[in-house]
């Protein structure tokens, strides 16, 4: 077995930059099982998600990451803890390369306990220690990312934060609001438009007058990047991280990726685009299948250990499956808590005249 | 006959677009996918792109957009996917819809309907279920319908529609799916309700409860509930916040003596609160028994998971207690 | 010693921003201009562009900035020029501040303030004269300070600035000029108000004032005017909406046994209507000898001529006049 | 004296454009008589006005249009009544291109019954046929004038609209979003950015990351144009009504102008630029002393006539003047009035509980 391999990754496309990330990339042995584990943890989570969505133990909305799990994982490869991320509703995957253990994601979702945020949350709301969600509001995590940058840069630390958008979120005005601060006072952001074809129903040519994702930040630099290829991924992250920590400000990248499920649970995902679309990614683009090709095909690892990887997985999922599903929900009394800080509590209204959250003493 | 409230949104603005065509429909999702929550179901292959138009995901830009062609002599349906997200948008409906006939000395109309499901669904959580009933209420300028049963929706936004002023038009989507008994004179392509003339839906003498769309099924199983201890109450539903028909509530309390009002809803600065004000303040308030009691969402952001989330919305036992301690024939102790 | 609201709001900033480096001041004009309003005045001169930041004209960006830098542990006070504008930015204020900390189940504080004149000035006509108390007021996990006099500015921005829930901060254009005396310990560095405890500013015993911002004014005019006739009138000044200061009320409503609310904004589902109704729903209700009246803006969308505009808010003699009618000693006919 | 001259314009920037408008421009000696007319009444009632404000018979909010003259007056003469105009709250001088009295105008500022809006809308608010205003929230106008550009084509029409912005409001979300949606649709407006160099008391550069207005409508075509001269303007404009009508969706236009006064009359404007920079411009760009210059050296009318023209137009202006103090209010009932459409009027509250709007019967 090698302990290092390289590979040629897609064309990057370039935006108002003379130089972008090479095409040569060099992964190690260990740093390429540990991103298949994370994409194989991903997928499978999300898949056992699908599931307890249909058997009706998680409500709601449930937007599955499906496809596009070399996104979260390749960057995250080429981030810091000490980075900040926030992304949409369409948090699981990276709730997971944050550090969250599978439990904490399922149970989130069923809104149980041991959930990420104990049930408060839901899916579209997941944070975690330099993780700020998971927001539901298409657009609103643009200008909050930014804003945790405007933070990065003030504290004057050398840290960045990473700020997702879908290609149905980047025609949002906030976006465009955001560009322009982050440019003036030359914040340390990364955006990223994951392009994954679609905001729910609509195709990004439908929708956006440019496609042309990576160009939209005009006077902001800008990378386009095949987001099914982990390792183009992080290279483009690489770079950009290193283009925002010397202080050069912004830059955008476009992820293009797929989504595999509908938008979310209750779309069946097949009314606007042929089934045979997503047989086709799934045949040729997928980000696992390649990889895995990639690794078996360069020796990277074996059959047998992917195996291995894949089957702890699905014992992972099966135990945080029986935990999501048989967990407690918390009780009557913490719907009155972390409205206020813990030390700050008075008398608020519940749903008759004659309920009312007591002040704890 | 019996229909959903959903084809009676869908039928209404099927016939509305048929009748007049300065009418068109736009918003995220409502033409080729039908609409998020299919209340738009077939429109765009019956009428086309050009009155039935998908935007992106802009809500700002394209309620301003509607809010423009109304001015210049459209009668644009501009669907939200939810109230939630008008937010972005709220300046156009208040500073560029609301305010306009009246700065403008009464020369520019706004003829408009701004609508989509409003308050909490199931399992949303805290970004996704608010009500935004009152915030509307509160506008001069503007007309806020509330639709509760299949005939209301059919016949309010068709009125709505009709009608030159910007109308909020605050639907649920729990009710989208929800059966009701439609009469045959609901199904005439003219049937209009006047927007501002609250309906009685059950009558009754012991005890008048006042609510609006979802609420009014509350009232309604809390009635059924309390009739068997012999308690008849009177349940009126709104229709509309903006006109509120505070005649029909003064009405009402005279006979009863007793007033609860129920809104899923947080309660403070709710139209419980400004119910209870105004009939504080009219002849009403001589006839009163006990005081004024509302019945409302808890005071907190919605939490997701589901146990959590029944405590945060009033249920049938919460209006009944409520009209229990209001008649003084409450048991000890909590519901 | 005296201070107007504008050196109050100014010298609180300016204390804090010293006292804590991760207080920052951003907005449009906040910095060289010195503030529209000239709130700020000197401060970027003294804490420069770091602390100091001049926004371009993008509410709805600026303020999500701000909201989440204050996620990522700095403490903003983000200024809108004047609160109408919010309302490009109020989905940040309530789905991005209001709600993160529930959300996040306690993970993510948000602390911030959102501060800005609010409600009429005069002749800014309708798209800039809106009153936006009672929508905050509404909101759970915001915090909201309507601030009277000097001593109020400066002791309820500071708590304002040192909480670490999200705080929307209404000042009032007119108050800004105005003249206030200051004790010597509101000159304090750590002079804190409360936030949460309304104050009375006139004791009295005939009826009860309740009112906030430039309302408060009114009130103790009137109370003034009142006092020639002998009625002795109690004045509270809520300086908050959010937490309401209820027993404040409830306690001077038990000895006055009338009840007014005084306030500028719109009166459909006001800070008047919720002050009422949750009156009502108290044990205060019992000591009531007349009903609650509320004294408002009149709901109409602000006319710019003088002589509309005047009529379209609340005056000392609409405020007495209702008093008169709740005590029951108004002559025949209007005011 | 000539019946028409020709002149040479400034170059145009282009954006996304193969051609532009034509630097060589002619116009005809009524027409000039026309635009001089029209720039010189704007400027004397502009001048008006801040003396009533200074007399505190104007309150609250004035924005004079001082300085911009040949914006309105170069565009009005290139597009049709039956086109429409909306414009932000420096509205005084379109108000009078799209046909009010000065009277309508002056009067609506002192708040009079002959006010254009009968003193309801004040200085920001002023409407008229095909104008719809003058608005108060920086960028609302935008979105509103490209619904209304969607009304044109809708109602099958080959009218346009004229969306006017300011350098400030350039940056706002909404912009954005208009653009996009104005693209996909191919709606026929006309976004002019009316670049003075300001947003109150800051400067372009450090409002917009680009300066380059004509550009930021990316993927929509630009022209950069010498707004001073209400020639290049007129030839701009001709150009883009062109391009609107003939079906190829918006365009983009900066006008490039000054702004004379401070942002509102409350504002000196002298604490963010020098004396010196007004003066300046006052002295060597200044529209109507340029303009002037071409008609008189190519002889297109004679000093006294052009004398005769100011002259009658001080007149005027003290004649609305005049009106516009001595003029009444409107009576307390007009409170209630246009709240909502005249048939349509129900009990709403007065101040106190004792006061109700009454329903006419
Ligand atoms: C402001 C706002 N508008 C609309 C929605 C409803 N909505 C949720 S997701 C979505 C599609 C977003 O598409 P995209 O940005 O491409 O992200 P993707 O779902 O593909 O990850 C829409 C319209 C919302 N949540 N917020
Ligand atoms: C949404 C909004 N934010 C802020 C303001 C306050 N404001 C009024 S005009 C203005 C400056 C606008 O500058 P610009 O767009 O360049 O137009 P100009 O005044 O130069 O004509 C500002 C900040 C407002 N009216 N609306
Ligand atoms: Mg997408
Ligand atoms: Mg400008």
């Amino acid at each position: 077995l090698s302990s290092e391999a390289s590979f040629t990754v897609r064309d990057f496309k370039l935006h108002k930059l003379e130089q972008g990330p090479s095409t040569q990339v060099t992964v190690s042995r260990e740093d390429a099982l540990k991103y298949y584990l994370d994409m194989v943890r991903i997928r499978r989570m999300e898949t056992a998600a699908s599931n307890l969505y249909k058997e009706k133990v998680i409500r709601g909305f449930c937007h599955l990451y499906s496809g596009q799990e070399a996104c979260a994982v390749g960057m995250e490869a080429a981030i810091r803890r000490d980075d900040a991320v926030i992304t949409a509703y369409r948090a699981h995957g990276w709730t997971m390369t944050r550090g969250a253990t599978m439990i904490e994601v399922l149970a989130e979702l069923t809104g149980r306990q041991s959930g990420i945020q104990r049930g408060k949350g839901g899916s579209m709301h997941m944070y975690r220690e330099n993780f700020f969600g998971g927001n539901g509001i298409v657009g609103a995590q643009i200008p909050l990312g930014t804003g945790i940058a405007l933070a990065m840069k003030y504290k004057k630390t050398d840290n960045l934060c990473v700020t997702l958008y879908g290609d149905g979120a980047a025609n949002q005005g906030q976006v465009f609001e955001a560009y322009n601060i982050a440019k003036l006072w030359d914040l340390p952001c990364i955006y990223v438009c994951e392009n994954n074809g679609f905001g729910m129903g609509t195709s990004s040519d439908r929708s956006s007058a440019s496609t042309a994702y990576y160009t939209r930040g005009d006077y902001i630099p800008g990378i386009w990047v095949d987001a099914m290829d982990v390792l183009a991924m992080r290279e483009a992250t690489n770079f950009a991280a290193a283009y925002c920590r010397s202080g050069k400000g912004p830059i955008v990248l476009e992820a293009a990726t797929y989504r595999y499920y509908g938008h979310s649970m209750s779309d069946p995902g097949t009314s606007y685009r042929k089934r045979d679309e997503v047989d086709d990614v799934r045949k040729n683009r997928d980000p696992i299948a390649h990889f895995k090709d990639r690794i078996l095909k360069s020796g990277l690892a074996s059959e047998e250990e992917l195996k291995k990887i894949e089957t702890d997985v699905v014992k992972e999922v099966s135990e945080a499956v029986q935990v999501a599903k048989t967990d407690k929900e918390l009780g009557p009394d913490e719907l009155w808590e972390n409205i206020y800080p813990d030390n700050d509590v008075w008398k608020m209204r519940g749903v008759t005249p004659f309920e009312w959250r007591q002040p704890k003493i | 006959k019996q229909m959903n409230v959903r084809d009676a949104l869908n039928s209404a603005l099927d016939e509305e677009l048929a009748r007049d065509d300065k009418v068109y429909l736009m918003g995220e999702e409502v033409a080729q996918y039908d609409g998020a929550y299919k209340v738009s179901k077939n429109l765009w292959k019956k009428y086309g792109d050009d009155r039935i138009m998908d935007t992106p995901i802009t809500e700002m830009g394209f309620a301003g957009i509607a809010v423009g062609s109304a001015m210049a002599g459209l009668r644009p349906v501009c669907e939200f996917m939810t109230w939630n997200f008008a937010m972005q948008a709220i300046d156009h409906i208040i500073n560029s819809a609301a305010k306009t006939l009246y700065m403008s000395a009464g020369l520019v109309k706004v003829p408009i309907v701004f609508r989509g499901p409003n308050g909490a669904a199931a399992g949303v959580a805290a970004q996704h279920s608010q009500d935004f009933g009152s915030w509307y209420a509160q506008c001069p300028g503007l007309k806020v319908c509330v639709p509760y049963s299949s005939e209301d929706a059919r016949g309010l936004l068709k009125s709505a529609i009709r009608d030159d002023t910007p109308v909020v038009f605050l639907e649920n989507e729990i009710l989208y799916g929800q059966l009701f008994d439609v009469s045959p004179e609901s199904l005439d392509k003219d049937f209009l309700i006047p927007i501002g003339k609250a309906k009685i839906e059950r009558p009754g003498k012991s005890i008048t409860l006042v609510s609006f769309s979802r609420g009014v099924q509350t009232c309604l199983d809390a009635a059924k509930e309390l009739e068997k201890s012999g308690v008849d109450a009177e349940v009126i539903n709104l229709r509309s916040l903006r006109p509120l028909d505070l005649d029909a509530i003064i009405k009402s309390v005279k006979k009863t003596n007793h007033l609860v009002t129920v809104e899923h809803g947080w309660p403070v600065c709710g139209i419980g609160a400004e119910i209870s004000a105004a009939i504080t303040e009219s002849e009403a308030f001589n006839y009163l028994d006990a005081p004024i009691y509302r019945v409302t969402g808890a005071d907190v952001p919605m939490p997701y998971t589901k146990g959590l989330e029944l405590l945060a919305l009033p249920g049938t036992k919460d209006v009944v207690y409520t009209v229990q301690r209001s008649l003084n024939i409450a048991k000890e102790g909590k519901k």
